[in-house]
């Protein structure tokens, strides 16, 4: 059902963990979904320098959170910002069209992050996509 | 060596070696269309014969009234469209309940889609429909009550004999999906009041791809596959007589071991949820304890760790375990039965199912305890929604 | 020894050898769910797609066309039933033919009883349809002809790809039952502009129980059989793996050796049908002759002689063959297929049908030419209906 990447970021999720003085934290999901991810960065020379988070979700929404932990550590905001949920399922060779929805999760949860940080630091807030701009087929009753 | 122990058995059961020996002859020796007139296909009719004689002795019906079918969830369309189309004049409504499966469910909503209203019944904390609910809902349109035997997710036995007997005195018809339960618990569709009965195959060691529905004398029911005149006219196609002789010998070795897996099994079911909940904080034990719940059945929710991640870290320790019901795996929903007995969206995601059979060991039981626990943990320290 | 002859294939095969090796393993080494989310599942996940790809392949579809069902009759009834619940808002006109098989026929008599309107054309001495009669018969309210790709008692081929051209041309849905073509003859359902076909395992060797729809991309359909998420969602319940996965090796070998069978069987066949004709006086083949015939069926009438008195006779000397279809058996009633083409109740009575396969040799023909005319011979000699 999933990639041999997505089993070994779910075995082994990198980057675990919580950052007590982060600099950008971005939550999101619901639990009536039954997926939450929390991701904490620690923001130096507008670079990445540190990631971590919580998921609580299916193996691909651990998989998709530990991946793009990756994928954003070292690079700049404008870097990290760009990364899609479709860069995260790429990076994870693919994940099953009703999961693609986890990998959403990883990019919202980036997103939100980013501009807690910005907040933060008093400048303008990036626009973000809303979940339903980015699975249009998918459908989410609750 | 990496471990293999199978605890999915309500998903489906391999085939035991007795009923695939018994099996065997039908595909290239015996393999006559068992409608066809010849001497040749003698065989093939006394096979079918024999398999329909063994059913009916172990739900104590007559061998006339068993009809042989695809498996479980055909039996269960034919049963609630049969009833429906055939009965319409008499009237248009339907009860069933809210944890049924889909099977069922989603007959229902087919029909409601085609002129029939359908009430779902409630269900307690434990899964039990409660008799009063039934009586209230019952009126003068109404033709068919089908409520499960057992559930297949939590294992809640319903109390069918005091359902056959409310249908009974209200001349309503009563099907029952007994799909969990036919092999694994006495039936008596007669003491029971049961009018139509949906079974299937692969559940009690026999093939997939084949099952029954015991119906009634006197019932009147429309087919759902018409075409030839086979099992009476009532269900068309070409028989499949390898799977109706296995479904056959399947029942019958279920029947005489049955008292004794029952003791088993509950013995086992009862370490696996004692050890866990005694191992593991904040869990929920879904469905009854005791007596009113499957002798296989184990069902618990774990708070702040989602089922499929649990699922796959068994499977690397060689555990094969489901959430829910395996069909409906690849949905985002969470388990319409643990939402009907009162589980938040939460807990209902953090369910896990272990269901025991025939290869079950105490061992293997011992050895989920003591890793399961280990799992959780690892899992729970990552999860935002968890604090010790 | 006595003789032990089959020639009712058109009623059922044998399961071949290299396809009960390929089910075996299944039965009771990869028994799993194949919707079951742990690794012990990949096994049966990756059989039931290696079968959807061969039936694909060989009808020229695509592998997410093909829906597994429990045979030929269930196809149909889906077909039938489902294209009509699916599509009532657009029309409630079916068109069909007087000849199919009763899977078809008792399933558009059931909607006749619910709503919609059949029109069932008529054939011609030789069992075809006429195209212009479909022209005239397609309304704005028609949604659905189906029409068999070959008939099952007296061989005849229909004109599939004009009937296909015509429904595109019409906008209307083509099913075309083609239970006894696949594996037998070439069928490509893209040039053929077929939107939906029925398919059964036994008729080629694979096992019963087992069958397949095709249903082309785009296609709106109701289900059949409700419930689980199994053949996305379109048709329920626990996959029958041996069962598909020895439908997939059946229809892969039978098509490897389809144009030797062809050649074979029909040079078998006219030498049947010849040596019948010329060694018995009175008789009438039933279908056509040449290749609108298919390869392996005789369908022959003896005036004065009762067609279930020749069976018996014919069983006593150790040939197995039919009176018409196995499933009509039991029933006292002539073939529809005969008094459709237009035969005398008295002929369509005295009508046999010896249909050819894989084992069948031309020692088995020639012993057949042997000892039919002296069956005949004495049966009429008692027959009152007959004089010399
Ligand atoms: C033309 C035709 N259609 C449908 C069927 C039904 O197939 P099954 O018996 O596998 O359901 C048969 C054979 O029985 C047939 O010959
Ligand atoms: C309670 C219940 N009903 C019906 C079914 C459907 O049976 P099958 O998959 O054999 O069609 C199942 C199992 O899948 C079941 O557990
Ligand atoms: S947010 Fe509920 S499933 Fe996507
Ligand atoms: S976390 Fe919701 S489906 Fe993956």
């Amino acid at each position: 059902m999933y990639s041999e990447k997505v089993m070994d970021h779910f075995r082994n999720p990198r980057n675990v963990g919580i950052i007590s003085d982060a600099d950008g934290i971005g939550e999101v999901g619901n639990p009536r979904c039954g997926d939450i991810m929390k991701v904490y960065i620690k923001v130096k020379d507008n670079i990445i320098e540190d990631v971590k988070y919580e998921t609580y979700g299916c193996a691909s929404a651990i998989a998709s959170s530990s991946i793009a932990s990756e994928l954003i550590k070292g690079k700049t905001l404008e870097e990290a910002w760009k990364i899609t949920n479709k860069a995260v399922a790429e990076a994870l060779d693919g994940l099953p069209p009703i999961k693609m929805h986890c990998s959403v999760l990883a990019e919202e949860a980036i997103h939100k992050a980013i501009n807690d940080y910005r907040k933060s630091h008093n400048l303008e807030l990036w626009e973000e996509r809303t979940h339903a701009e980015v699975i249009k087929e998918h459908q989410c009753n609750n | 060596m990496k471990k293999s122990i199978y605890m999915d058995y309500a998903a489906t059961t391999f085939v035991r070696q007795e009923v695939l020996d018994e099996i065997l002859p039908y595909f290239k020796d015996y393999y006559s269309n068992p409608s066809s007139l010849y001497s040749f296909a003698e065989d093939s009719k006394k096979a079918i014969k024999l398999a329909r004689q063994r059913v009916a002795s172990v739900i104590n019906s007559k061998e006339e009234e068993i009809y042989f079918t695809s498996g479980g969830s055909e039996s269960d369309n034919w049963a609630i469209k049969g009833i429906a189309f055939a009965n319409k004049d008499k009237g248009n409504h339907i009860i069933t309940s809210q944890i049924e499966h889909h099977a069922v469910l989603n007959a229902a909503k087919f029909l409601e889609k085609n002129g029939f209203t359908v009430t779902y019944l409630p269900v307690d904390s434990d899964g039990f429909i409660k008799l009063e609910d039934l009586r209230n809902a019952i009126t003068d349109k109404t033709i068919l009550v089908s409520i499960m035997f057992a559930n297949n997710e939590i294992g809640t036995i319903e109390p069918i004999s005091e359902i056959g007997k409310l249908c009974k005195e209200k001349g309503v018809y009563f099907h029952t999906d007994a799909v969990q339960v036919v092999g694994h618990l006495p039936i008596d569709v007669e003491s029971m009041n049961i009018d139509l009965l949906s079974m299937s195959g692969h559940k009690f060691y026999g093939p997939k791809g084949v099952g029954v529905l015991y119906v009634k004398k006197g019932v009147k029911i429309e087919n759902l596959i018409h075409g030839g005149a086979q099992e009476k006219g009532k269900r068309a196609s070409t028989e499949n007589v390898p799977g109706i002789v296995g479904l056959g010998k399947a029942i019958e070795i279920a029947q005489s071991e049955q008292n004794f897996e029952i003791k088993r099994l509950t013995a086992l079911r009862d370490k696996l949820i004692d050890g866990i909940l005694n191992k593991v904080s904040n869990t929920k034990l879904n469905g009854p304890t005791g007596n009113l719940r499957l002798p296989n059945n184990v069902n618990i929710s774990f708070l702040g760790v989602e089922g499929e991640t649990l699922l796959f870290d068994l499977d690397d320790a060689g555990v094969f375990v489901s959430t829910g019901s395996a069909c409906a795996s690849g949905s985002l929903e969470p388990s319409h039965v643990l939402l009907s007995i009162g589980l938040s969206h939460e807990l209902a995601h953090g369910s896990i199912r272990l269901t025991l059979g025939l290869n079950t060991t105490e061992e293997d039981v011992d050895y989920v305890l003591e890793i399961l626990p280990k799992i959780i943990e690892k899992r729970r320290a990552m999860s935002p929604i968890w604090s010790e």
